[in-house]
């Protein structure tokens, strides 16, 4: 009992994880993935999903549609972000993490000034389930079942879909997809709102489980970008894997050495998948299979 | 919302240069007015915390000034934000200081902020109040704190605590000075009231996800938690524990006093969980109840009176005291006023007394219950609990000043 | 863009390398420019004996901090790597700073040595970190995003010393709140060592320094490997095929900016006798980034006003803009970004060329 | 004679795509010599093994009786290879001059730097641009600039890919007159070129590439009377 009672804790920690960095990283790896911006704002989409998720729920509507609603209501903040700001980027990296960072600071502080120092949350819904003789939060198992079906969504978006094709012609060769009649600036939209919108799915499905304050966006923001790096340049190929292999890491240090070393795992990982190999998984499996 | 926005544009003036409504009172003697220095973090992280500390010394100001001022001379404030960033406290105290020349500064939240400007006040020999809960330890005579300390809140708590629900303590604390020297505390005390520690963990400030903490508590067979976390992503932990029914009754020295996360979480998350404080809005005496109801009068929308707010209040109130039995706001005056022993003031929370030896104070401790529904109990209540430990270490200000922080582990050196 | 010098005529072999001061690489030229910089130096000198002594403190501080800007201006602007982590190379140096002079004092100068033993250990990470990423292929914003990892990293580490197992030596490292009693600059002087703290002789020490550091810039981007630096900026790839061995350039150039960094973070300690592993936290991080773009990274000149200016402007935003300060700088960003991308310095001192030569017309 | 480089067994394959297919080659000193075939027949990814930009999967290349096979780039422009690219790989941003002297200073300073940019310049017909930004010159100059930029280093190999790509005929002309002159100075030279009548005006002799692998070599007159040669190549080149 005791063995199947820490075999199963590890395997739920490790879904937990799993399920933490995808949700927090999908949106960021959309932008960086099929775009190349870094989105330094990426946390304040989730605060904006978060928010709105909250605000709706407490008023009554139903947790799920009030997750879809600040899902939807991020993406279109994120439309807006790119027509005024992001496209005129594209061709400069660097600056637009600067302009990006700018958001980030404005989005903060003006929630705080507007919206106050901090909101009343909803509680975390379904309960708990006693396996083993320890008690799980059902919540939890959603949010892993969340994870696993938005890597499934996307795979199928962006491979089965015409928008998929399309937005990955796009991002691969512009000037021919435009020859093609493709409208790119309108696809550079679609793409960056969608990447918007996953944020603040993020946000919506880990409100009931956080603290609402303008700055919670900053606790997902380090791990999202791991989680991009180490997948590499291709989210699709290298995300997947290098979720897995982050959650391993950080579950087994957290487990065994405390929370800090899961942390300090996580950062020194990066460093070495850099080193090791720049293109993340992505290049490396990529790489080995052409 | 639009009161709201008015009171933050009032701020907004109030901030930039000095205050009017502290001007307007026209009949106060020829010195001018005192200028007191307040830097608060208004923006950033801390944000939530502190700001109602702005709010009660602008209304413990204006009190003052509406009774005739400081020995007839009235107080003038000189706001500035210091956006939680550590920097801007070592720039704006050297900004009141050197430029502003205030007599007094009330400064600082986090335990950081306050080692970041202390040297600038040592070094132009500044006066300045610490207004929180922290970690302890502070022997400067240039500091006057009026929070309450480790030995205040776990010699009480703890306890009680054991003697309530059992001797086996979990304690989960912030990674930093702060938890770390608390659960020091914790530890100590545990052992000598003959508990026993089953677990005992580190958290990184800013980790938000607390999956494996929670299933490690649930292994180690606790009587209950010892929860000394900080920042609102550490915050998250009560939702996270709640939702997989713990189900443990906690103690904490710093939630629901400071972050009055039992009205921000929705019920029932921190259910059956202590709290030992100085003050909280929701204690039952007629000084708590008029000082909630004076705050509400120059603040309506105030979300919550935590006891920073207080603390900050009677610090003006002692300052007072303090300058008119000096007849000046020369600080070696001062220091020969407290070290008479007796500056006491009867405020919100009770009787407060400062310290000579350490300069800090004692305080009346309440042990805050908080109920299923989220709303709070008192348990007990302990009178003039003493802030001991730095004295019975070897700090004593009234003799010499070492301007350092001591910690259990590295106590002042045996004289 | 025109040319004049830079080579023409070979006279004064001793004194060659001062012709570099002026050159391709850098804005300003000729004895207008230098007139208006004797100037500017002038008034820098003249100016504490009517400024009042916070003024003069707060002068001091900015100046602080300008050379972590001038050092990103290098590793950004001219040799076209985004560091977001030269907080790292300034809290190594800072902390550095603090354990040598808990440990051995302020006496006989040791600061001074201190300081030079930070700076130098700053510049030495900076290596190590540099031939990690340019001889592991790194580029792009990847070096933005290692960097930044570095320097979360240290920022996370430093936090949990709060224990008393962390010391070395004297010196408790003291976790999230941060190093204090730590001693300011101290200069053996007949008659009493010369403590410098914050004051007219910080100050002048600093604006010494300044002008030292800057000049020296000038000279380094105008000389050979300057002009290799803006070529790989230009085309890394081509910069190879002329024989350079692009990676120990860029290396190089990695390693100045972070012992600029750490000059920055050295001073930084001596100033506030306090370091706290803050200053190497992201928002940290992010400011020198900002200083460097809003006032302008491809000039070396740009990036020092710009970093003062910004830092004048936030300071006094955050004094009298209240709440809205935040708010206000992340607009300025956006704006500098859209809208006068090359920064805003440059984009005025072009304009005052454009204006001065229409009405020289 | 001795070879200055000698290539043998040369094989790179990037998954199931052979670009050299044990390459034989070899190239006299003061040679000038033409590599030919039709698009994807491998000829940039030769030059990119002997510039060290790709790494041999087999077979070792040898310069100026070295063995170079494992060098970086940097170090094989250092023994005397010197390379112009098809893109000109030119520094938009700095002057004429500036470039030359990135290109020089290297190796040269002082006075010596000072001469060989004025003699560069006159070679090039620059002069009169000196301190023009490279961006804003016409197409031509920006390839002379280059080809002055790969020259002035005193190679002893000068690897030239498509140098008139771009260009017009006038222009053609020109740079094939100075492709001669510097040969004449001692250079040796491998050029790839589409254009056969270049190719007609400076080489001696050709070598045709075809899937990685070396098809035929010889005289001008041999090669386009090659029939082989004609059906894999000539036959797709619409001008000839």
């Amino acid at each position: 009992m005791a063995l199947f009672q820490s075999l199963f804790g590890m395997l739920y920690q490790f879904g937990d994880t799993f399920a933490f960095l995808v949700i927090a990283c999908a949106g960021l790896a959309v932008i960086f993935g099929m775009m190349g911006v870094i989105n330094l704002a990426h946390g304040e989409f989730i605060m904006c999903g978060a928010y709105v998720t909250a605000s709706l729920a407490r008023v009554g509507v139903p947790l799920p549609m009030a997750v879809l609603a600040g899902a939807l209501a991020a993406g279109f903040v994120g439309v807006i972000v790119e027509r005024l700001v992001i496209r005129h980027l594209y061709h400069r990296p660097l600056d637009s993490i600067i302009a990006t960072w700018g958001i980030s600071l404005i989005a903060t502080q003006g929630v705080l000034i507007f919206l106050g120092s901090t909101m009343q949350g909803v509680g975390t819904p379904l309960g708990s389930v006693d396996i083993g003789g320890r008690f799980y939060s059902i919540y939890r198992f959603v949010l892993m079942g969340a994870a696993v079906g938005l890597l499934g969504g996307l795979y199928l978006l962006f491979y089965h879909t015409r928008f998929g094709v399309i937005a990955r012609a796009t991002i691969q060769k512009p000037q021919m997809a435009h020859a093609l009649g493709v409208n790119t600036g309108r696809m550079y939209g679609l793409t960056f709102g969608l990447g918007a919108a996953l944020a603040g799915l993020a946000g919506g499905l880990y409100a009931p489980t956080m603290t609402m304050v303008p700055t919670m966006g900053a606790t997902f923001i380090v791990e999202s970008f791991v989680t991009v790096v180490v997948g590499g340049a291709d989210i699709f190929v290298g995300a997947a894997p290098a979720v897995a292999i982050l959650a391993f890491i950080k579950t087994g240090l957290t487990a065994w050495y405390g929370q800090l070393f899961g942390q300090i795992g996580l950062l020194v990982t990066v460093i070495l998948v850099i080193r090791v190999l720049p293109g993340g998984l992505s290049g490396w499996l990529k790489g080995t299979t052409r | 919302m639009t009161d709201r926005h008015s009171s933050l544009f009032a701020k907004g003036l109030m901030a930039g240069a000095a205050m009017a409504l502290a001007l307007a009172c026209p009949a106060f003697a020829q010195d001018g007015p005192i200028k007191i220095g307040v830097l608060e973090d208004q923006s950033g992280d801390f944000a939530a915390a502190t700001m109602v500390k702005v709010h009660a010394i602008q209304l413990a100001a204006k009190e003052i000034n509406d009774a005739g001022g400081i020995d007839g001379r009235p107080v003038e404030l000189v706001v500035y934000d210091t956006q939680s960033d550590n920097r801007r406290f070592q720039e704006f105290m050297r900004r009141v200081l050197q430029s502003d020349k205030v007599d007094a500064v009330f400064a600082g939240f986090s335990s950081a902020s306050r080692e970041a400007y202390r040297p600038i006040v040592n070094q132009f020999d500044g006066l300045a109040f610490y207004n929180n809960q922290y970690e302890g330890g502070v022997c400067d005579s240039n500091m006057i704190v009026t929070g309450a300390v480790p030995e205040q809140q776990f010699s009480t708590l703890i306890p009680w605590m054991m003697e309530e629900y059992g001797p086996n303590v979990y304690t989960i604390a912030a990674d930093y000075n702060f938890g770390q020297i608390s659960a020091e505390w914790v530890r100590q005390i545990v052992e000598e009231n003959g508990g026993n520690m089953v677990g005992e963990e580190f958290i990184p400030l800013g980790v938000s996800q607390f999956g494996q903490t929670i299933q490690n508590i649930q292994a180690a067979d606790a009587d209950f938690v010892v929860t000394l976390i900080v920042g609102a992503a550490q915050a998250s932990y009560y939702e996270q524990a709640a939702a997989a029914n713990v189900g443990l009754p906690m103690a904490s020295s710093v939630n629901v006093g400071q972050g009055y996360e039992h009205k921000r979480f929705n019920p029932p998350s921190l259910a059956n969980m202590y709290v030992t404080t100085n003050y909280i809005e929701e204690i039952d005496t007629p000084a708590s109840k008029a000082f909630v109801e004076k705050f509400h009068g120059m603040f309506p929308d105030e979300t919550y009176i935590n006891q920073e707010a207080a603390n900050s209040y009677i610090a003006m109130y002692l300052y007072k005291q303090m300058v008119e039995r000096a007849g000046s706001t020369d600080h070696d005056a001062i220091r020969a006023v407290i070290a008479e022993g007796d500056v006491c003031f009867e405020g919100p929370s009770g009787n407060t007394c400062l310290d000579p030896q350490s300069q800090h104070m004692s305080h009346t401790i309440y042990l805050a219950k908080v109920g299923d529904d989220h709303s709070i109990t008192f348990p007990k209540v302990w009178e003039d609990i003493k802030p001991y430990w730095l004295g019975e270490a070897g700090c004593d200000l009234t003799k010499s000043d070492p301007s350092a922080q001591y910690t259990p582990s590295s106590p002042p050196p045996a004289q | 863009m025109t040319e004049t010098s830079n080579g023409t005529g070979s006279s004064q072999p001793r004194l060659a390398f001062l012709r570099r001061l002026e050159g391709p690489q850098t804005m300003g030229r000729g004895p207008l420019f230098w007139g208006a910089a004797a100037v500017a130096v002038m008034i820098a000198v003249v100016y504490p004996l009517m400024a009042d002594a916070w003024t003069v403190g707060n002068t001091a501080y900015f100046m602080i901090w300008t050379f972590m800007a001038m050092g990103l201006g290098l590793v950004w602007g001219y040799a076209g790597a985004l560091s977001f982590g030269q907080t790292a190379f300034f809290g190594l140096a800072g902390y550095t700073y603090g354990v040598l002079t808990l440990n051995f004092g302020a006496a006989y100068g040791l600061t001074i040595v201190a300081l030079l033993l930070s700076v130098a250990l700053g510049a030495l990470f900076a290596v190590v970190i540099g031939y990690f990423m340019f001889y592991g292929r790194i580029q792009g914003v990847f070096i933005g995003i290692v960097t930044l990892s570095v320097t979360l990293v240290m920022e996370t580490f430093m936090s949990q010393t709060a224990g008393p197992q962390w010391r070395i030596g004297e010196a408790r490292l003291n976790g999230f709140n941060g190093m204090s009693g730590i001693s300011p600059l101290t200069v053996p002087w007949p008659g009493g060592d010369l403590v410098l703290f914050p004051g007219p002789i910080l100050y002048y020490v600093l604006l010494g320094l300044l002008v030292l550091c800057y000049l020296g810039l000038r000279i380094l981007l105008n000389s050979p490997f300057g002009n290799v630096l803006v070529a790989i900026r230009e085309n890394p790839h081509r910069v190879g095929m002329l024989g350079y061995d692009v990676r120990l350039y860029q290396m190089l150039a990695f390693a100045i900016g972070g012992g600029f960094a750490a000059l920055s973070g050295a001073l930084y300690t001596a100033w506030g006798q306090y370091i706290t592993p803050s200053s190497m936290g992201l928002t940290a991080a992010a400011l020198p980034i900002v200083w460097v773009a809003v006032g302008g990274r491809r000039d070396i000149t740009a990036t020092l006003i710009g970093t003062l200016a910004v830092l004048y402007g936030f300071q006094a935003l955050t004094i009298y803009g209240s709440q809205y300060a935040l708010v206000v700088m992340g607009a300025l960003l956006l704006f500098t970004v859209l809208v006068a991308p090359q920064g805003l310095v440059v984009a005025g001192m072009n304009l005052v060329a454009r204006l001065f030569r229409r009405a020289q017309r | 004679m001795t070879k200055l480089l000698q290539v043998s067994g040369l094989c790179k394959a990037f998954g199931g795509v052979v670009v050299a297919d044990k390459i034989d080659f070899s190239l006299s000193a003061g040679a000038m010599h033409c590599l030919i075939g039709p698009n994807g027949a491998g000829k940039s990814s030769f030059f990119r093994l002997l510039l060290g930009e790709h790494a041999p999967d087999a077979g070792t290349i040898t310069f100026d009786g070295d063995d170079i096979t494992h060098l970086r780039s940097f170090q094989r422009i250092r023994r005397g290879i010197s390379v112009k690219f098809q893109v000109p790989g030119i520094f938009k941003a700095l002057s004429v001059r500036q470039n030359l002297e990135v290109a020089f200073q290297s190796h040269l300073s002082g006075s010596q730097l000072e001469q060989t940019i004025h003699e560069m310049l006159e070679f090039t017909e620059l002069s009169h641009v000196v301190a023009t930004p490279a961006g804003v010159l016409s197409h031509g100059q920006q390839q002379w600039l280059e080809i002055a930029m790969a020259v002035g280093v005193e190679p002893k190999l000068l690897l030239l890919d498509e140098p008139t790509a771009g260009m017009s005929p006038d222009e053609t002309r020109k740079t094939g007159d100075m492709l001669n002159e510097l040969n004449n100075r001692g250079i040796t030279i491998l050029a790839v070129e589409h254009d056969m009548a270049f190719v007609e005006q400076i080489s001696k002799r050709v070598t045709v590439l075809h899937f990685g692998s070396i098809f035929a070599e010889g005289t001008i007159a041999e090669i386009v009377d090659h029939m082989g040669v004609q059906e894999i190549y000539l036959g797709t080149v619409d001008d000839g």
